[in-house]
């Protein structure tokens, strides 16, 4: 066994740093927050593109080209991101997210 | 794009003209529509002819066929990873239905010419419903039948749920429900037969080449029977249909009872009887008591009815119950008699329901007591309303009697599966609704024609024009065939043989295919 | 065991398990921390991190855009965003305990799923990493404006597509709609 | 090919039943919206021309086939109408054999006198073009009926009889009485037609079976259909069917068919309420068509009826009961239609009976009852329009408000007074020699019970016949309208002239000669002769009804009190009417029909119900999961992926 990073320990860092976004998702209570959470998902996401690529068995370039287009998709989120938050704090002066329920029948 | 099609592909583009007609033009709208199934029943006719000209009706190939022939097929492949093709075609069975819609959604237009509310909107999902219809008739692709079964039981709840009458959205809602869980069973029943047929493909006609093992037939066909059976009205799955046909408007509750009730016979002839068999002979016996008491449960049941549509859709559940019982005899004669039944129930219920509106458009009620001596004023509705009757009571030189005799001779002749006696008990059973439902059409009628006329009917006027087409076409279509049976018996025959020549089939004999 | 001991392996093998503990650490202050401009400051050690993984695996220019975008762009925007709905100093409710339970249970269950798929699936991959192209940067270029087979110009164009859309949208729905009667009076 | 190939009556036989076919639709769509004059002129004249062709026909065939002679059953024309299976066809057609010619003649000349008359009898009436289109199509059922060379042919039309009645019977649709007894009459008769239908099935997939597995029987062509006569009445199918033991069960269920027609106790219970219809009906379904369907079906199916053997018998004594049965309640009623109409029950009485101590060998009584059909016919039709031209006049039915009508009404009087010595069995009238060939085929059968029966009844049917007469012609006027009362019109009056003549002729017919099973000519000959006590019984009887209504009506009413119970027993019809009404509404409609409407809504219905609202109420619980908050949904479906994840997994490896 080596100690030196492995495909798995690249994995398995990708997979920590997801699920701590997957816990931040569900618990913070802060919309600022969650947008910071799923961020951490598409970093993690992001890097797992380049763990392969980088681990493929041929040159391959299309795992870097779909990180960037996750850095780009991340950035257009959010910004509409902000601007929703914006827009719900105007109206209802709380990002809280327990606060806003809405979304049911 | 062929012949076949365009059975339904026309009433779909009449939708679709009704649709594009601008806004505040009623008029325009029922033109349209009347013009597109005018156009229908012509096509029909031409198909009719083709259909003649091409179909062999005699042979000792047709005697003997076991795989069912179809005419004028179209056939593409659609989703070929999943064995999914366009297939219509048309075999006896179906020409007949197809007849039997064409006529029905023509009247049908006509008997709706007073709907005011929407009829934009009314007129397209009629003609849509219909389009499903057709296409069911005529699809030999269990997905492509399921498909067009959906298309046909959907627009059912906005038609009643908007411009019906009544607890009009309890009524959408239950049929719809109904309607929905029975689908869930159909399709069940066609997976089922898709994984089970091993073919990895939806055609009806390869797949009717695979015998599947009785345990699988077992379980299936009552799925599949049930099913179908559902809008079918079999008991006890049909109290969708008095709420439901009393709360929709005239042309739907004929539509609904002339035609899209048959969608259960014709599926559980052409899906149940024919692709299972021997599952077919097993629950032949159970099916045939529950239809048994169909029959005759519903002939009482409409005796104690006060609303007129009450009382004819008991009577259709009555009647519906012969179609069911027909295909469950298992023989050439009920089987034949079930077709006929299907064709004739739709052509006097749909005259039923289509009088049923005039009427009440007239005397703004359904309630039979508050009626009386109508025939007095409305001679036409009322002898229309007779003959609708008498046939409904399987008077002979009327279509129900050539349907109702074949389906009696037919569970007396029994099949080697069933036991004879039991059979006969039952078909014994069943003949005793003739006298119920003689009781209950005559008492209805008597109640509202007959008798001394009451004040406030005094100025009703009778039929108008385009009500005495629509119901003057729906009498002569039950007076054609009633006395001239024998083109419609060789049209579907051909058709029947191979449903029953499979029934006689031991398990080696299927290695033919 | 055998524990090689090439030096730049070894550098490597330091520097991945540095930033690896890092970027655990950040992470977890980003999901966990009260003041949510803290956190904010985490999740940019988070993505600095990031982008020393893409130098690790020799991503330079990755690493280069990671920087720029995430943590110069979108990083800053969250700053914005915090100060925009709430003061820097706000202290946020912790959430319930039936949440945080919720939450924990949920992801150390996704943690051991993906962890037992991945150990479980044999990938066709080879230990060692394959040649990677000489110039990270050029290469994505080139692949990014390729229109023929394996090209990535539609998606390109699309991205840009969304970015303008994004952008537009913004502005739109975070645009005081007081102001809005006088904005279509100009 | 036959020896009638060169008739024209023969081969345009089909005509008789379609001249009125076509008349009534003619009549009914094209000229009964334009005049109503012509409607009745050209039903009239259609049924008269049927009526004369079927004159024809006899005349060609009793040429061809001398009295003495086999009278073969010979098909002038038929062609396949519905086809069930190999040997499971219906052909219809025209069997013209001396059974059907009989018939054939007797309703179109019936009937046309019937139209001629109807045509002064309805004048003025609201539905006079209506009523002449039932008319029509009455006639044409009638007709199909009676020339059906196979079984289904003759349900076919026994159905459209029963159609035509109720709307002949229902003519006046305003009135409620009138609209009760149409409904009545066709529902009981196809309740007993429910009998028939079964009885049929049994015998036609019997014959089937037994065709489909040893082929047709070798004295009948290949293509035989088990509703053929000619395959019904052969003798080794009746063997057969009797070997299988269903030969007794299936001719009881075709008898109930044919006494709910030809209304046998108990299921008359329709045919006094017929009276309801214009009087002509009456003349019409009683005396000469409907009621004797009946007796034609036992008549045609003579050969296994005879070889069951036990149901020819439950024929006779149901026959006999109801002849004393109806004779007895004809006694009391003052309706002079209701009188009559019980008289015809009593008369088919004594041709169902008459029919039922025949046998095989003992051929006599077949032959007697419908001789008897044949003389009833006439006398009957005259009974009955002469009690519409009285009715017509006097415009009422209750014989106790007429009386002295005879020198108001000449005619009437004479024809009227013919047909009731005719039906009284009094010698040279028809009825006597018809009555006398009954009585005496029961007694040469040795079936002293029913002999006994039929020389009472004879002594009773005299007796209330005169009652009538002698009530309503003879004595003083009783009522205003009497004194207004004048003379029916020409239409009306010749038909009860052409009547009377037959009814004093018909009996002078060696009937026998003509009709009759097999060759033998059927004839009382020698032994006791029987028309000596018939005639006394027949003379008694008209002697007590002189003692007690000629001159002083305080006999009738001392007598009725004496008899008191009794009296108001049999004047209630024996309560028959009420046993059936409580049968029908009290049991059947209460505790069969209410209780399955009541259970189709709140059981079945409740059921579908049910389930609807355990959903809703499922869907209250759940939508409580449903919180509106994003947190709580996202935690939803990461385990939901997760556990999709994990599930494929275990199943996948």
């Amino acid at each position: 066994m080596s100690f030196s990073p492995e495909l798995h320990h690249w994995l398995i860092l990708s997979t920590i740093l997801f699920s701590i976004g997957i816990y931040g998702v569900l618990t913070r209570r802060n919309a600022v927050g969650v947008l910071m959470s799923v961020e951490l998902l598409l970093n993690s996401a992001a890097m797992n593109f380049l763990i392969f690529n980088h681990y493929a068995s041929k040159p391959f370039i299309d795992g870097a080209i779909m990180a960037l287009f996750i850095i780009a998709v991340a950035a257009a989120e959010a910004v509409i991101a902000m601007a929703l938050f914006v827009a719900i704090f105007r109206s209802r002066k709380t990002v809280d997210v327990t606060q806003i329920n809405t979304l049911k029948g | 794009m062929g012949l076949v099609s365009w059975l339904f592909v026309l009433p779909f583009a009449t939708a679709i003209a009704v649709i594009l007609t601008p806004a505040g033009m009623p008029k325009m709208v029922k033109k349209i529509a009347l013009a597109g199934t005018s156009l229908h029943l012509a096509l029909t006719a031409f198909v009719t002819y083709k259909f003649v000209q091409v179909a062999a009706f005699s042979g000792d190939a047709v005697k003997d066929a076991l795989i069912t022939h179809l005419y004028l097929v179209e056939k593409v492949p659609w989703f070929e990873s999943l064995g999914i093709q366009y297939f219509v075609g048309l075999d006896g069975i179906s020409m007949f239905m197809v007849i039997l819609t064409s006529i029905v959604i023509f009247t049908g237009v006509l008997a709706s010419w007073t709907v005011t509310e929407r009829p934009k909107e009314f007129f397209a999902l009629l003609l849509i419903l219909v389009s499903g219809v057709f296409g069911v008739f005529v699809s030999f692709d269990l997905f492509l039948f399921f498909l067009f079964y959906e298309v046909a039981v959907l627009p059912m709840y906005l038609l009643i749920g908007i411009w019906g009458t009544g607890p009009k959205e309890y009524s959408a809602m239950k049929l719809t429900m109904m309607l929905m869980a029975s689908s869930a069973l159909i399709l069940v029943g066609f997976l089922a037969l898709y994984q089970g047929s091993g073919k990895e493909t939806f055609d009806l006609i390869e797949i009717s080449k695979v015998h599947f093992p009785i345990v699988f037939q077992n379980w299936v066909f009552p799925v599949i029977f049930i099913g179908f059976g559902v809008i079918g009205a079999l008991y006890p799955f049909h109290t969708w249909s008095p709420d439901g046909h009393s709360s929709a408007p005239t042309a739907v509750s004929m539509l609904h009872a002339g035609v899209l009730m048959k969608l259960g016979g014709y599926g559980a002839l052409r899906i149940g009887l024919y692709l299972l068999p021997e599952g077919a002979q097993n629950w032949a016996l159970f099916f045939m008591g529950l239809t048994t008491i169909n029959i005759i449960y519903g002939a009482f049941a409409a005796i104690k009815q006060k609303d007129l549509k009450f009382f004819t859709a008991y009577s259709s559940v009555s009647h519906c119950g012969f179609v069911l019982f027909g295909i469950v005899t298992l023989n050439m004669i009920g089987v034949k008699g079930a077709v006929i039944q299907m064709f004739s129930h739709g052509i006097m219920t749909a005259l039923f329901f289509g009088l049923i509106g005039m009427v009440y458009g007239r005397t703004k009620t359904r309630i039979v007591t508050d009626m009386g001596g109508l025939a007095k004023v409305m001679p036409w509705l009322a002898v229309c309303f007779y003959i609708a009757g008498l046939a409904s009571l399987g008077l002979p030189g009327l279509a129900g009697f050539i349907a109702e005799s074949h389906i009696f001779l037919g569970g007396f002749v029994g099949n080697q599966w069933a036991d004879a006696t039991t059979m006969r008990i039952l078909t014994v059973i069943a003949t005793m609704s003739i006298v119920v439902t003689a009781v209950y059409v005559l008492r209805g009628l008597a109640n509202v024609f007959q008798g001394p006329l009451k004040e406030q009917f005094k100025t009703l006027t009778d039929a108008t024009l385009t009500e005495k087409i629509s119901t003057g076409i729906l009498v002569v279509t039950l007076a054609i065939v009633g006395m001239a049976p024998w083109y419609f018996i060789d049209l579907i025959e051909a058709a029947v043989y191979p449903m029953i020549n499979r029934l006689g089939l031991t398990a080696s004999n299927w290695m033919v295919f | 065991m055998d524990i090689t001991l090439n030096p730049a392996d070894l550098t490597h093998t330091i520097a991945f398990y540095t930033l690896a503990l890092t970027s655990i650490v950040a992470a977890l202050i980003v999901v966990t921390a009260k003041r949510i401009f803290r956190a904010a400051v985490a999740l940019a050690v988070v993505l600095i991190c990031g982008a020393g993984f893409y130098i690790l695996l020799n991503y330079d220019f990755i690493a280069g855009v990671q920087l720029l975008v995430y943590v110069g762009g979108i990083v800053i925007l969250i700053v914005f965003a915090v100060m925009l709905t709430s003061s820097l100093e706000s202290i946020e409710e912790p959430p319930s305990l039936g949440r945080k339970a919720l939450g924990l249970f949920s992801s150390l269950a996704f943690l051991a799923t993906a962890v037992i798929a991945f150990s479980e699936t044999k990938f066709p991959l080879s230990s060692i990493s394959a040649e990677q192209p000489k110039d990270v940067a050029k290469a994505v270029g080139r692949k990014l404006l390729d229109y023929g087979a394996g090209g990535y110009v539609l998606p390109f164009e699309v991205i840009s597509l969304l970015l303008l859309a994004s952008v537009i949208g913004a502005i739109v729905v975070a645009r005081n709609p007081k102001r809005k009667n006088e904005g279509s009076a100009t | 090919m036959n020896e009638l190939a060169n008739s024209f009556a023969f081969n345009n036989a089909w005509l008789i039943p379609a001249l009125p076919f076509f008349s009534f639709l003619v009549v009914g769509l094209f000229i009964r919206p334009v005049s109503d004059k012509l409607a009745g002129i050209v039903a009239t004249l259609s049924v008269a021309t049927a009526a004369f062709l079927s004159i024809w026909l006899a005349f060609d065939y009793f040429s061809a086939f001398p009295a003495g002679a086999e009278h073969p059953g010979l098909i002038s024309w038929s062609f396949e109408w519905l086809r069930y299976e190999e040997h499971l066809a219906v052909n219809v057609g025209v069997l013209v054999d001396s059974l059907s010619i009989l018939l054939m003649v007797v309703v179109t000349f019936v009937s046309s006198l019937v139209h001629l008359y109807s045509i002064g009898y309805m004048k003025g009436e609201d539905g006079y073009g209506r009523y002449f289109t039932y008319l029509n199509l009455f006639t044409f059922s009638m007709l199909g009926l009676v020339v059906a060379p196979n079984i289904l042919q003759t349900y076919v039309f026994w159905e459209l009889v029963g159609v035509s009645s109720f709307l002949l019977i229902g003519f006046y649709y305003t009135k409620p009485s009138a609209v009760s007894a149409s409904k009545k009459a066709f529902i009981v008769t196809r309740f007993a037609d429910l009998f028939f239908l079964i009885g049929v099935l049994l015998i036609a997939v019997v014959g089937y079976n037994a065709m489909s597995m040893f082929g047709a029987p070798g004295s009948l062509p290949d293509n035989v259909s088990a509703f053929d006569f000619s395959y019904l009445t052969s003798s080794g199918v009746s063997i057969m069917m009797n070997n299988l033991g269903l030969l007794t069960p299936a001719m009881i269920l075709i008898f109930i068919g044919a006494a709910g027609k030809s209304a046998l106790f108990p299921l008359h219970i329709w045919l006094p309420d017929a009276m309801e219809g214009p009087t002509p009906v009456s003349a019409l379904i009683h005396a000469a068509t409907m009621v004797v369907a009946g007796v034609y079906l036992v008549a045609r199916l003579f050969m296994p009826f005879a070889a069951s053997g036990t149901a020819l018998l439950v024929a006779g004594y149901v026959g006999a009961f109801t002849c004393l049965f109806a004779a007895v309640i004809a006694c009391t009623q003052d309706d002079i239609k209701r009188v009559l109409a019980y008289s015809t029950l009593s008369q088919i009485g004594y041709m169902i009976f008459a029919l039922g101590v025949a046998s095989a060998t003992e051929t006599l009584g077949y032959t007697a009852s419908l001789f008897h059909l044949f003389t009833h016919a006439f006398f009957k039709a005259l009974l009955f329009l002469g009690a519409g031209a009285v009715i017509h006049a006097v415009h009422t039915n209750n014989i106790w408000n007429m009386g002295g009508l005879a020198k108001k009404m000449p005619i009437t009087n004479i024809t009227f007074l013919i047909a009731t010595l005719a039906i009284s069995g009094v010698w040279p009238f028809a009825g006597f020699f018809s009555k006398d060939e009954i009585i005496a085929s029961a007694f040469g059968t040795h079936h002293y019970v029913i002999f006994a029966v039929g020389l009472l009844v004879a002594g009773i049917t005299a007796f209330y016949m005169f009652r009538i007469y002698i009530v309503t012609f003879l004595g003083k006027a009783r009522s205003e309208a009497v004194n207004k009362a004048h003379e029916a019109p020409m239409t009306m009056t010749i038909p009860l002239i052409i009547l009377a003549a037959l009814s004093a002729v018909a009996g002078f017919v060696h009937f026998g000669d003509f009709v009759s099973v097999g060759a033998e000519s059927g004839h009382a000959e020698g032994g006791f002769p029987i028309w000596i006590p018939a005639l006394l019984s027949g003379l008694s009887g008209i002697a007590i009804a002189w003692f007690i209504y000629a001159g002083n009506s305080e006999r009738s009413k001392a007598l009725t009190e004496r008899l008191g119970a009794i009296y108001r027993v049999i004047y209630a019809k024996f309560y028959i009417d009420e046993i059936y009404l409580f049968v029908t509404h009290k049991i059947i409609f209460r505790f069969i029909s209410a209780p399955i409407a009541w259970f189709d809504k709140r059981i079945v219905d409740g059921g579908v119900d049910l389930t609807g609202w355990m959903t809703r109420r499922g869907g209250a619980v759940f939508s409580r999961l449903q919180t509106g908050q994003a947190q709580t949904y996202t935690t939803w479906m990461v385990n939901g992926v997760i556990a999709v994840a994990v599930l494929i997994w275990i199943f996948v490896s």
